[in-house]
């Protein structure tokens, strides 16, 4: 495997006076990839997508970006935490500019580049509000839109449509997997919803108390269409996950 | 809107009642007892002394000479306080290596400290100056120390993500977060620079309010001492106002709320 | 010509006693002897001099007792003149107390201004005299505003100088009884006072700067209507001029004694000021004798004989 | 752990060093420009006068008059000041029609109402009590208030919602949230506390580590007065210390944090 | 309907300096009802739960619970908030206590319950951690178990499945039916599961820009049992609702 992007090898972590949250997982991502992490409230999806990115250093194991080892977070990645994370002091324009403005001042490219992310994102009255006069899932689209901005190279995404309803939800998955191809892209992506991580990744991982317990590579189609979900062949993946699952913990 | 003018309003109004409430007890009091005004002077008294002084002109360079020390300390010791906050926040080893120093500096009594300063510094403003940067160091450097200190988890990786400097994550993060509480440190150094600037005046100032109540109370004039400490207290709430008038503007964006959650 | 910059470090604010120093922008008594004066303030005649021994200050004017502590400390100091050979300290009960002598403090609360002020000291001077100290009166720090507790009762008696008598005179303190130190032990409450080093290499300039100090002090005893007027724009507790007049009456009161009538301005008295330094040996207030003659110098106050 | 206590050691190595480096500098330029022990003592000089001291027993009331007065007026006056803090924190209208008196209260200089607190209040110790009380009630004050506003909205309606009363809002929810500013405030109050204490004895006190700076000033003991002025400083870290370690135990639930994410 | 629990009328809302948040909306609950809220993320869901517990009151309109005009929030009545809102100073055990210790001091019994609820949603090896030492499904379980220890007699709940894997989440479903069942309670649910809202409720709303755009009665037998989803029933109501939801925005 020569063109494995994102490779995880052995990695475990541990919080302290906490039983391991994360233990001896290997993990490989091809360039462009898009990966699904399913797994029970508390299996460990959090901590392995921070180890992936630099933010927590394994215990044991390693962790490598295009073969280089990950000892920290790198700005080519982008990350979207479980939560908003927003700063409140920023107007929801100045929220979506931060990764740029904290390389250099934003140009009106720039500017127009987050715009046009935040119309997409259906936020086109949102503007110049502050983040506390969101709700909750306008905030999380916002997160979602930052992390988009650069378009970097390794996307973590963690739950990031949680806050979200079906339809939004829908349409947020075809713009992710249209601007992601678009750019090459590669996703690691955490969710507990097994129709959209099928509908996403390529590779689903299931997690159970801090290890994968099963690994699957989902043979549909590309590019996906909304379509899609009612067919038999995805109704059967799924079903299959939820199998898994079923027999964690 | 309309609701919170009326309440500005009426507390103004409040504010006023107890002030005219306690002048007039006072002034009551001083007519009763019969008081000398080496004693406690009626405030009526004190105004007159007030009046005199200003129209004269005999207070303004003093005036001027307080405000210039006080401005003058206020930058160098909030600047000097706010960078150090930033550094010792930032630094746990520098915070252990530099605190001890820090302390020091502050519980040294400037009083017995201005003779030594006019040894080293010579006279006139200079002296005054570095005495109010002193008193007005330490409330921004520990308010700016807690304040940069209380971003959370997320936000720093969150910034740490980014790839933001050091630098960056102090400036954008730590200090927009700490920012209520650094600018109460700015009211208390504010209220402080005044109170330093007159004590170094009492000890080593030919000008100056300080040197002013010193002055006064050398020839007995008790009208005038008050008449001072009024002036001061003025100057003191204008600076205060400023200094409030300065948080409103800095803090608009974190005032966001809607009816029903206001607090009181 | 160039003038020559001179500090005198004083214990004061630039206040209405000394009107004749600040008067120097108008009279020029100063730069007539090529001289640049500019006055140090300070909170007490310690302070005088530090700045005098920092070398922030080229002359002190002082009052003897810390001249006295420096020398005792150490230091190496001479007085050059004598600004007031009269004792300006006195002890001031209210008529109604019946404290009419020394002995009659005997077991009374007395304020003072500071531990460290020259109140302090010589109402110790005062009760020595008497063969009373300290340890049989109650001292009581009051402050600047040392009449207040008076008038207030929360003491007896209180040391003060004859300006800040008459000053609460003025305020309406009433009748009181006076007891003056100077009737008990009659020295100099004020001296100017130099390093050794300006003593010895700089003798010039001490004695333009004596023959300019001197000019001044006659002319505030001969003229001192327009010392007063020139107060209020120069004093900073100068604001009324009748006030004025009175304490530079009072201080040129003080610029004189018998000796100085005979021999001329500023002239020391080496016989009161050994008397005081042995009485402050005696309260040890010192802890080594001091011989005057060795720390005064004679040669800077020509003497008109 | 190893790492805390590695730096913990070597930091304090650093700390004693400076200080080393400082006593050495200042010994050699003492001796070098000859100065005379009135200016500014060798440090030498000063630890022989501060042996003395202690030894003979001479310091040891006046520190336990000053300790008196700090604690009693810390405690009077923090108090005071953390209950004005929730009082006018929680009422806009309070803040309003109070927060100039508190303020003008501030600036005016102790030093110059001594002379009539004590006239008000006797001699002894009780003015001392009341001028450090006043000077370390604002920096609780202010911290207080800036603390318990810090509250975010949404625990602010949990609040509502479990029906909490507005005592319990403010006991259970504002002081937890404001817990490390206000605790900054009491950092900043120590320290002032010790500061008004001395200043107070400056002026009125016939005991106490100022009246003997005082004493010492007057006996141009400078020697003496740099041996007390250490003291000071020995007592004002020593109390600062006890508020970091007050800090230290009372915010032990909010220093959760694990490996890789603390700061520096 | 005499019986009515909850009754919203003609209740508008307005954020300053925004549109209309929740407009004209008409609702009513029968005691011991269980009612979902569905629609797209920002149409208002929170602002209508809000103005139920008398949070937030409303510009026009009228609120009532149990006849009684509501005019603030009442203890009786239980939130769970979109966002975890867990004291961090407090261990977990202290956080789910903390409506019974604003009353009194938690005796034992109450301890006991607390401790019960906890271990019931899985959380039996957290009692004494603090809420950041917890995974994002965790801590939004710690506020399930606050909001359900008073059991109070109506519940309002917002997306508070939002953050948990499908197999928690559907266990937590039974729990949460089984609770409220045993004790009568009211719920107002929001989410934007519309199979969760199917599977628990009555009733469902659709919401559409603050408005209520549709309302459905759910005509399954109770109770509910994990079976119920596969069945055509379930899944036919289910197909409608997000027609509905289709339409709308
Ligand atoms: N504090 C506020 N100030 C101004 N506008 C607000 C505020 N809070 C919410 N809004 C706006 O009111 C509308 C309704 O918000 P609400 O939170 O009720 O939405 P929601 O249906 O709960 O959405 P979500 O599913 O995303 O949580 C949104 O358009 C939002 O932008
Ligand atoms: N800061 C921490 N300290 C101690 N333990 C922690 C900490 N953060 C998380 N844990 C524990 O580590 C385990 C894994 O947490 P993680 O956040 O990775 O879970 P997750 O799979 O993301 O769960 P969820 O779906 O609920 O977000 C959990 O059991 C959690 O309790
Ligand atoms: C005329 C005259 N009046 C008062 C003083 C005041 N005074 C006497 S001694 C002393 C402090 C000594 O440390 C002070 C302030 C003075 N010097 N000369
Ligand atoms: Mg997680
Ligand atoms: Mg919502």
């Amino acid at each position: 495997m020569d063109d494995v992007f994102l490779s995880m090898r052995q990695v475990s972590y541990r919080y302290p006076d906490a039983p391991v949250a994360v233990s001896d997982v290997d993990w490989l991502m091809p360039a462009g990839a898009f990966h699904c992490l399913l797994g029970r409230s508390g299996c460990g999806k959090s901590t392995l997508l921070k180890l992936a990115s630099g933010l927590l250093l394994p215990e044991a194991g390693s962790v490598s970006l295009e073969g280089q080892p990950v000892c920290g977070p790198s700005p080519a990645t982008g990350f979207v935490f479980q939560a908003p994370t927003l700063l409140e002091w920023l107007s929801v324009l100045e929220n979506v500019l931060l990764p740029v403005s904290l390389q250099r001042s934003p140009d009106a490219a720039d500017t127009a580049h987050a715009q046009a992310l935040l119309d997409e994102l259906s936020l086109e009255t949102m503007h110049d509000r502050y983040p506390r006069q969101l709700s909750g899932g306008q905030q999380s689209r916002v997160a979602i839109a930052r992390a988009l901005l650069t378009q970097p190279r390794l996307l973590l995404m963690d739950e990031p449509f949680a806050a979200l309803d079906a339809l939004t939800r829908e349409e947020l998955q075809d713009i992710l997997l249209a601007v992601c191809r678009q750019h090459g892209t590669s996703v690691l992506f955490v969710t507990h919803d097994i129709a959209e991580a099928v509908y996403l990744a390529d590779r689903v991982a299931v997690m159970n108390r801090g290890r994968i317990a099963c690994e699957k590579s989902i043979a549909l189609a590309r590019p996906r269409s909304p379509g899609l979900r009612h067919s038999t062949q995805f109704n059967a993946i799924c079903a299959s996950l939820r199998q898994v699952m079923d027999t964690t913990q | 809107m309309k609701v919170k003018a009326g309440l500005w309003k009426s507390s103004r109004i409040w504010s006023l009642t107890l002030l005219l409430a306690v002048l007039v007890v006072w002034e009551w009091t001083a007519a009763a007892f019969a008081w000398s005004d080496l004693v406690l002077p009626a405030p009526s008294t004190v105004v007159r002394s007030l009046w005199r002084g200003l129209s004269s002109g005999y207070f303004w360079p003093h005036i001027a000479q307080t405000t210039l020390e006080v401005i003058a300390g206020l930058a160098l010791g909030g600047l000097f306080g706010f960078v150090c906050g930033l550094l010792l926040g930032e630094s746990a080893f520098g915070r252990r290596v530099f605190m001890p120093y820090v302390v020091a500096s502050q519980v040294m009594p400037k009083l017995a400290l201005a003779p030594l300063l006019t040894v080293w510094l010579g006279f006139g403003t200079l002296p005054m100056v570095v005495i109010t940067a002193l008193v007005c160091f330490f409330p921004l450097l520990e308010s700016t120390m807690t304040g940069i200190g209380q971003t959370d988890l997320s936000r720093r990786e969150l910034f740490r993500m980014l790839g933001a400097t050091r630098w960056q994550t102090l400036w954008r993060l730590h200090v927009p977060t700490g920012l209520p509480v650094i600018l109460a440190g700015l009211r208390m150094a504010v209220v402080l620079a005044l109170v330093g600037a007159v004590v170094g005046e009492f000890i080593g100032g030919s000008q100056g309010l300080g040197a002013l109540i010193i002055a006064a109370q050398g020839s007995m004039d008790t009208p005038l001492m008050f008449a001072v400490l009024t002036l001061i207290t003025l100057e003191g709430l204008l600076l205060y106002l400023a200094a409030v008038w300065v948080q409103k503007r800095l803090l608009r964006p974190y005032a966001i709320t809607y009816p029903g959650h206001q607090r009181s | 010509p160039e003038l020559e910059k001179f500090t005198l470090a004083g214990w004061s604010k630039p206040i209405t006693e000394i009107t004749n120093l600040l008067a120097e922008p108008d009279m020029g008594f100063f730069r007539d002897q090529g001289l640049a004066l500019s006055y140090l303030p300070g909170a007490g005649g310690g302070d005088a001099l530090r700045n005098l021994l920092s070398g922030q200050a080229d002359v002190a004017f002082t009052d003897p007792g810390s001249f006295f502590a420096a020398l005792d400390k150490g230091a190496k100091l001479r007085a050059i003149y004598d600004i007031y050979p009269q004792n300006v300290f006195n002890v001031v009960s209210l008529a109604s107390s019946g404290i009419t002598k020394p002995s009659d403090l005997k077991g009374k609360r007395i304020g003072v201004y500071s531990l460290s002020s020259g109140t302090r000291q010589n109402l110790q001077i005062l009760l020595q005299q008497v063969g009373l100290g300290e340890a049989d009166v109650t001292v009581v720090v009051t402050g600047l505003l040392n009449f207040i507790p008076l008038i207030q009762r929360q003491v007896d008696a209180t040391a003060a100088t004859d300006t800040g008598l008459a000053l609460a005179r003025q305020r309406g303190l009433g009748a009181v009884n006076v007891i003056e130190v100077a009737k008990y032990l009659n020295y100099s409450s004020d001296l100017f006072v130099v390093r050794e080093s300006t003593y010895q290499h700089d003798k010039d300039k001490l004695r333009r700067f004596i023959a300019a100090y001197r000019r001044s002090a006659e002319w505030m005893i001969s003229e001192p209507e327009r010392a007063a007027q020139l107060a209020v724009r120069r004093a900073i507790d100068g604001q009324d001029p009748a006030l004025n007049a009175e304490i530079i009456a009072i201080r040129n009161r003080a610029s004189v004694s018998d000796l100085t009538r005979r021999l001329g301005l500023g002239v020391l008295d080496l016989d009161t000021l050994q008397a005081a330094a042995d009485a402050y040996l005696k309260l040890n207030l010192i802890s080594r004798a001091i011989t005057i003659r060795d720390v005064v110098g004679l040669d800077l106050t020509p003497r008109i004989e």
